[in-house]
C-alpha cells in the first residue's frame, strides 16, 4: 500500500506503509536499531532540527501524567550543517526514506534550511514544524519560503490553531499535512513540586486530534492528503485515523514506552489498507501472521 | 539494548519500606554490571488488550544476579505485585560504574533517596576486600539497612548532614559514589559537593561520581530528555550514564 | 473563605467555599441527595437548561476513554419555564446559592430566559454556556443579552475560542468565566462499532485547560474572576487551578465515578485557602481532620 | 441509593468466560432485588493515590445473595481480581423487576449478552413453583449454563433465532423478560419483538420487558444519559428501570 506525495516537477516522497514516528520520537537517525527494525516502516521523520545549535531546556523535562506525558527538552540539536555531517551516511544506509524535520522560524532560515537541504540527497522530505501562535500570514509566509525546497514539504500544524492554518499553509505550498503538533499543557511536577509547562502526548489527546481530523478532512480539498498525529497507541487507534480520512500516521511517544508497537501498528496498517478494499474481514490480517502474500506481491515483503 | 520480557516469580518483603522480587528473565540480562538498570513496565499476556497506565516506565535497578535468568529489583513496598505479573524490559540502560584499579576505600552517599541504586556491587566488591562505607543522609535515613552486608560500614548522617569521623570517611575515600533522587539533581549534588570540599581540600577529577536516576522516556538517545551538560559536551543519562564525574558536570 | 461575585447596582453571588459542580454533573436540583451533603459545596451550578425544550440525543451517549469518557447526551430538558416550576420549591431548600447554566443559543433567547429568571429568587446567579465556533460579535451580542439580567453572570467559554472570547466577552458583561467548556473530541464506540463524536471529560483535559487557565490569568485584568473547569479530580487538581490563578473551581465528571469527591475537594480547598495565607503548612488542612474551628468562626462551620 | 465499600472475599470459575465473586459489603446492600445493581470501582485503601483506571463505573448484576453481608457477582474471566480487593459500590440503582401475581410460567430470553442479570431471580422463583425457561440467542450462546439451577429449562436457539418448541414456549409464556447487552438496544429489541410476533397474535401491554444494561455514568439520574424514549415521556435506566414494558418503548 504505497503512498505518493508528489510535488509538480520535483522529486516525489513514496512510503510504503502508511506509518511513521512523530518529530522527536525516534532520535536523528537510527538510535532504535536492534529494537525497531526501520524497513517495516514507511518513513523515519528526524527530531526537530534548527539552523543554529540549540541547548537543552533548564528544569523539569518530563511529568508523568494520566494516559499521557508533559515533555519540555528544549529540541536540543547541533544545528542543520553539523547535523548533515553527522548523519548523512546513517541517513544513506536507512531502508526507507528520512524526513527531516525542520523548526519553523523565520522564513530567512527557513530559506537557508532549504539551501542546505536540497543538495543532501539523503534526504527526501522536509517537515516543517509551525511555531504555536503563529498567526496566518506568518505562517503562509514560512511555509512559502520553505516551499522553494526540490522535495516534497510536509507541514506540521499547531494543534490550537489547526482549523485556521490548514488551507492557507496548504495554499502556501505544503504537499501534506501533518495533524497536528502535541499541544502545550501544564502539570504539577511531583519531583520539583511546581506547575511546568510543555507539550502534552499520549492516548489522552487522541480524541481531540482525531475529531480535528475528521473534520478538516471533510472541510478541506481532497487532493491534500493529511497525516494524522496523536496519541495513537494502537493498531485500533491508527486504523480510527484513517477511517477518519487521514492517509497516513504518525505515532508519537508510543514508541518510548512499547517500541515494538511502532513497526506493529505499521505492519498491521499496511496489511489493513491492502485488503479492506478487497472486503476482508478485520482479522484477516493480523500482525502476527507474519507478511502475507498479498504484500509480498507489491513488492514490499 | 533489547526488548525482552520478564516474569515477576516471587515477592519478599526486606525492610518497612522495600519489597524485593525475584524475577525471570531473558538471559541475556545476566550480564548486566552495578549501574547498569533496568527500563520496565507491567503488561498484560494479550498485547491488543494493552493498557497504558502508568504511562512512562520505571528504572529499576537491580540489586542482585541470581542466576543466569533471575535478578532481583527492589521496590517500594506500596507497589503492589503479584507472582505471574508479566513485565516489558528494555535493556540493560547505561553504562557500568568504572571502579578505579585497586580500589581500597570506596565510600558511597546516598542523599535524599534509597540506596537502592548502590547495593548490586556491594557483594563484589566485598568479595575482592575492598573496605565499603555508605551514609545515608537526610530522606536516604528512612531506609532501614539491616539486611545489607554487615561487612559495610552504615553511618547515619546527622539532620545538619554531620557524622563523626567525616573528615576521615571522606580522607581515605579514593572513591566516591553519590546517589541522589530524581528532581533537580545538579542542586543536589552541589550540595553534596560543598560539603565534601568543606572537610577535604583536594577534589581531584576522576575520584567523585554523581549517580542519575532521572526518569527516562526512550532510554536509546532517542528523545533527548535525559541530557545533560557535561563539560565540554552534552552528555545522555541514557546512554552515557548513570554516572558522571561531578567535577565535569555544570551543577547549579 | 468566602468569594463574593457582585455586580454594581444589583445582586451578589457568595460562594462560602470555591467549588463547585460543572454544569451538566449534578443535575437540575438534588438528585445527589443522600450521597453529597450539599452544604459543604460552595454553590449548585444546574444542567443545562433551554427555552424549549429539548430532546435527548439518538445513539451512542457515552465511550469510555483512557483517563476519561465521551459524553453526548443532547442536553435533554423539559425547558426553562417547566424546570422552574417543577424545581423551585427544591433550589430554594438548598443551603447553597443555585447557579442556573443557560444554554447560549440566540440573544432573543437569552432575553426571554432572563426575563423569566429575574422573577425566580431561588435562582441566585446564572451560568451562560457558549456555543462552540461562536465569532467575537455572536458571542459579545449574547453575553450583552444576557447581561440584563439583575443577577450575577457567570459565562463558560468554550475550549478552542476561550484565548479569542474571554475578554470580549467580559467586556460584554460577564462577571465572572468559567474556563471552559468540554472540548469536543471523537472517539470509537466499543459497542457500537463506529466513531462518535461528543465532550471529552476527565483527568485528560486538565493539563491543556490549567495552561489556558494560567495564561489567561496573566493576560486578563485582575478584577474578572476566572473559575477553573475541566478534569478536577483530586484536591490537589483543585489547588493546581488556585495557584494558576483561578478564583474558584467547577469539578467535572470526578462527581459521577466518586461522588464523595466533589465534597472532599471542596472542604479540602475551603481549608487550605483559609490556612495559606497564615502559611500553615499544607497538611494542617486536611479533609478528614473535620471542621477546623477557623472555619467555624467564620459561619460555614 | 448509597456509597459503600465491598471487599473481594472468594473468587471462583464457573464455566470457560466467566467467575464469580464472593463479595463482603454493606448490609444496607442485603435488600437487593432482581433487576437492581451495582455501580462499581476498584479502588486503593490510599484516597489519595485514587487511580482513575478504568474511568466508568461498571455495572454488576449480582446473581446470590448468601447472607446479609455477603453478594455474589459474576465477572468475565479475563477479569484479574485477587482476594483483599477493595471496591466502591454506589446502589442499590434502579427498581426491582415486578413479576406478575401467580406467574407460571417464565420465559427469559438473552440476546446477544450473558445471561446475568437474569440469574438472581432464579432460586425465589423456583422455590414459588415457577416454571422457567432460558432462551439463549446469538452471542448468548457462548455462555455455559451447567451451573445454574437444573429445574431451569435451558434452550440454545439456532442460527436464524429458532428453537424446538418455539410456538409454545412463546405461546405458554405469562411473562417474558428479554436481555439484551449494551448497544443499540432498541434496534436489539425490535428484532426479538419481530420474533415473538411472528409466532404470537397477541402481545398485551406488561408482558414482555426489555431489560437494560447500558454503561450509567452517574446512577442517579442526574447526567441524564441514559434517558429512553418510553411512551408518553422520557425514562431514565438508573431510576426507572432497567426493565420496561417493550410495548410501551419506542423501538428502532
Ligand atoms: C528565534 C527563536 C530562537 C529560539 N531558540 C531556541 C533555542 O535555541 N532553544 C530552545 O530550546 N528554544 C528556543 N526557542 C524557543 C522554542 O521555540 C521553544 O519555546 C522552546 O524550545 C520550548 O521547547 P519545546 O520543547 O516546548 O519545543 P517547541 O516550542 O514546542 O518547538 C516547536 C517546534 O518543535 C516541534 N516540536 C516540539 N516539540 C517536539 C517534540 N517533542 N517532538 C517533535 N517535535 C517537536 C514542533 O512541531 C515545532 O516544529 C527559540 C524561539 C525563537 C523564536
Ligand atoms: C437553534 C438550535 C436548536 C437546537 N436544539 C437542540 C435540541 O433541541 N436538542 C439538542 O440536543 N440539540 C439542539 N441543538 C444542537 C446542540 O447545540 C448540540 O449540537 C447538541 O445538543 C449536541 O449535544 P451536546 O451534548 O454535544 O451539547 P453541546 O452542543 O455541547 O451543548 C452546548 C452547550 O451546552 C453546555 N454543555 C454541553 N454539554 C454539557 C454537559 N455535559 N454538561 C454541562 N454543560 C454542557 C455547553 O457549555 C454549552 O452551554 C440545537 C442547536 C441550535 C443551533
Ligand atoms: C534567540 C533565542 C535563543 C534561545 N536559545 C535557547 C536555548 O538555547 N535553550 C533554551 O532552552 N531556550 C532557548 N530559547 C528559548 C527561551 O528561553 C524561551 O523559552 C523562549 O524564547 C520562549 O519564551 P517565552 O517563555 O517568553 O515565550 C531561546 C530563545 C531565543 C529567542
Ligand atoms: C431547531 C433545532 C432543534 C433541534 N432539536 C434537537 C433535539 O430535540 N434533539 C437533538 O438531539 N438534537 C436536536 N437538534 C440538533 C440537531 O440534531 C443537530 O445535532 C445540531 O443542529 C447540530 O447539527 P450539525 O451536526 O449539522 O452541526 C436540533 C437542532 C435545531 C437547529
Ligand atoms: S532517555 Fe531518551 S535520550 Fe535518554
Ligand atoms: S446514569 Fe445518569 S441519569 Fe441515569
Amino acid at each position: 500500500m504505497a503512498i505518493e506525495i508528489a510535488r509538480p516537477a520535483k522529486t516525489s516522497l513514496i512510503v510504503q506503509t502508511p506509518v511513521m514516528p512523530a518529530a522527536g520520537t525516534l532520535g536523528f537517525a537510527d538510535e532504535y536499531r536492534g529494537l525497531i527494525d526501520y524497513a517495516n516502516l514507511g518513513a523515519l521523520v528526524t527530531n526537530p532540527t534548527t539552523i543554529e545549535p540549540w541547548q537543552p531546556a533548564a528544569g523539569t523535562r518530563i511529568v508523568s501524567l494520566d494516559a499521557g506525558m508533559l515533555v519540555h527538552t528544549g529540541l536540543p540539536n547541533p544545528g542543520l550543517g553539523a547535523l548533515i555531517r553527522q548523519y548523512r551516511r546513517v541517513w544513506a544506509k536507512m531502508p526507507i526514506p528520512v524526513v527531516l524535520h525542520l523548526l519553523g522560524t523565520t522564513p530567512d532560515q527557513a530559506k537557508r534550511a532549504v539551501e542546505l537541504l536540497d543538495a543532501v540527497d539523503e534526504v527526501a522530505a522536509v517537515e516543517l514544524g509551525l511555531g504555536d501562535d503563529m498567526g496566518i500570514a506568518e505562517a503562509s509566509a514560512l511555509v512559502r519560503a520553505a516551499a522553494a525546497v526540490e522535495k516534497p514539504l510536509l507541514v506540521r500544524l499547531p494543534f490550537y490553531e489547526c482549523y485556521d492554518l490548514a488551507l492557507p499553509v496548504a495554499e502556501a505550498g505544503a504537499d501534506a499535512l501533518v495533524m497536528t503538533a502535541a499541544p502545550r499543557g501544564t502539570a504539577r511536577d511531583a519531583q520539583g513540586g511546581r506547575l511546568v509547562s510543555g507539550r502534552i502526548y499520549g492516548p489522552l489527546i487522541k480524541p481531540l486530534v482525531l475529531r480535528m481530523v475528521g473534520r478538516l478532512r471533510r472541510e478541506l480539498p481532497a487532493d491534500i492528503p493529511i497525516i494524522g498525529c496523536g496519541g495513537i497507541h494502537s493498531p485500533l487507534d491508527a486504523r480510527d485515523y484513517i477511517e477518519a480520512g487521514a492517509a497516513a500516521v504518525q505515532v508519537d511517544t508510543a514508541t518510548w514506552v512499547q517500541p515494538k508497537m511502532l513497526e506493529r501498528i505499521a505492519r498491521d496498517l499496511g496489511g489493513w489498507i491492502a485488503t479492506r478494499h478487497a472486503d476482508a474481514l478485520l482479522d484477516e490480517w493480523h500482525p502476527d501472521m507474519g507478511r502475507t502474500e498479498a504484500l509480498q506481491g507489491r513488492g514490499t515483503g | 539494548m533489547r526488548e525482552t520480557q520478564a516474569i515477576v516469580e516471587r515477592i519478599k518483603r526486606v525492610n518497612r519500606g522495600y519489597q524485593r522480587l525475584e524475577l525471570a528473565v531473558d538471559r541475556s540480562l545476566s550480564s548486566l554490571l552495578p549501574g547498569q538498570a533496568l527500563l520496565t513496565r507491567r503488561i498484560s499476556k494479550d498485547y491488543e488488550a494493552e493498557n497504558w497506565h502508568p504511562y512512562l516506565r520505571d528504572l529499576w535497578f537491580p540489586v542482585d544476579i541470581l542466576a543466569s535468568n533471575m535478578l532481583v529489583v527492589e521496590r517500594p513496598a506500596r507497589e503492589q505485585f503479584v507472582p505471574g505479573q508479566l513485565l516489558s524490559i528494555l535493556g540493560p540502560i547505561g553504562k557500568p560504574l568504572r571502579f578505579r584499579q585497586k580500589l581500597r576505600n570506596l565510600l558511597l552517599l546516598a542523599y535524599e533517596t534509597p540506596p537502592t541504586p548502590l547495593l548490586l556491587m556491594l557483594p563484589h566488591l566485598l568479595a575482592q576486600g575492598t573496605s565499603l562505607t555508605m551514609v545515608t543522609l537526610g530522606a536516604a535515613r528512612d531506609y532501614d539497612c539491616t539486611h545489607l552486608p554487615e561487612e559495610v560500614e552504615i553511618i547515619q548522617a546527622s539532620d545538619d548532614h554531620n557524622w563523626h569521623d567525616m573528615v576521615m570517611t571522606l580522607g581515605w575515600a579514593d572513591q566516591v559514589f553519590v546517589l541522589v533522587g530524581a528532581g533537580p539533581e545538579q542542586t543536589q549534588f552541589a550540595e553534596v559537593m560543598r560539603l565534601i570540599r568543606s572537610r577535604r581540600n583536594d577534589v581531584p577529577a576522576n575520584m567523585i561520581f554523581g549517580i542519575f536516576q532521572r526518569l527516562l522516556p526512550c532510554g536509546v538517545g532517542a528523545c533527548q530528555a535525559c541530557m545533560l551538560p557535561v563539560r565540554g559536551s552534552a552528555k545522555l543519562q541514557c546512554l552515557d550514564g548513570p554516572a558522571f564525574d561531578l567535577t565535569q558536570l555544570r551543577l547549579a
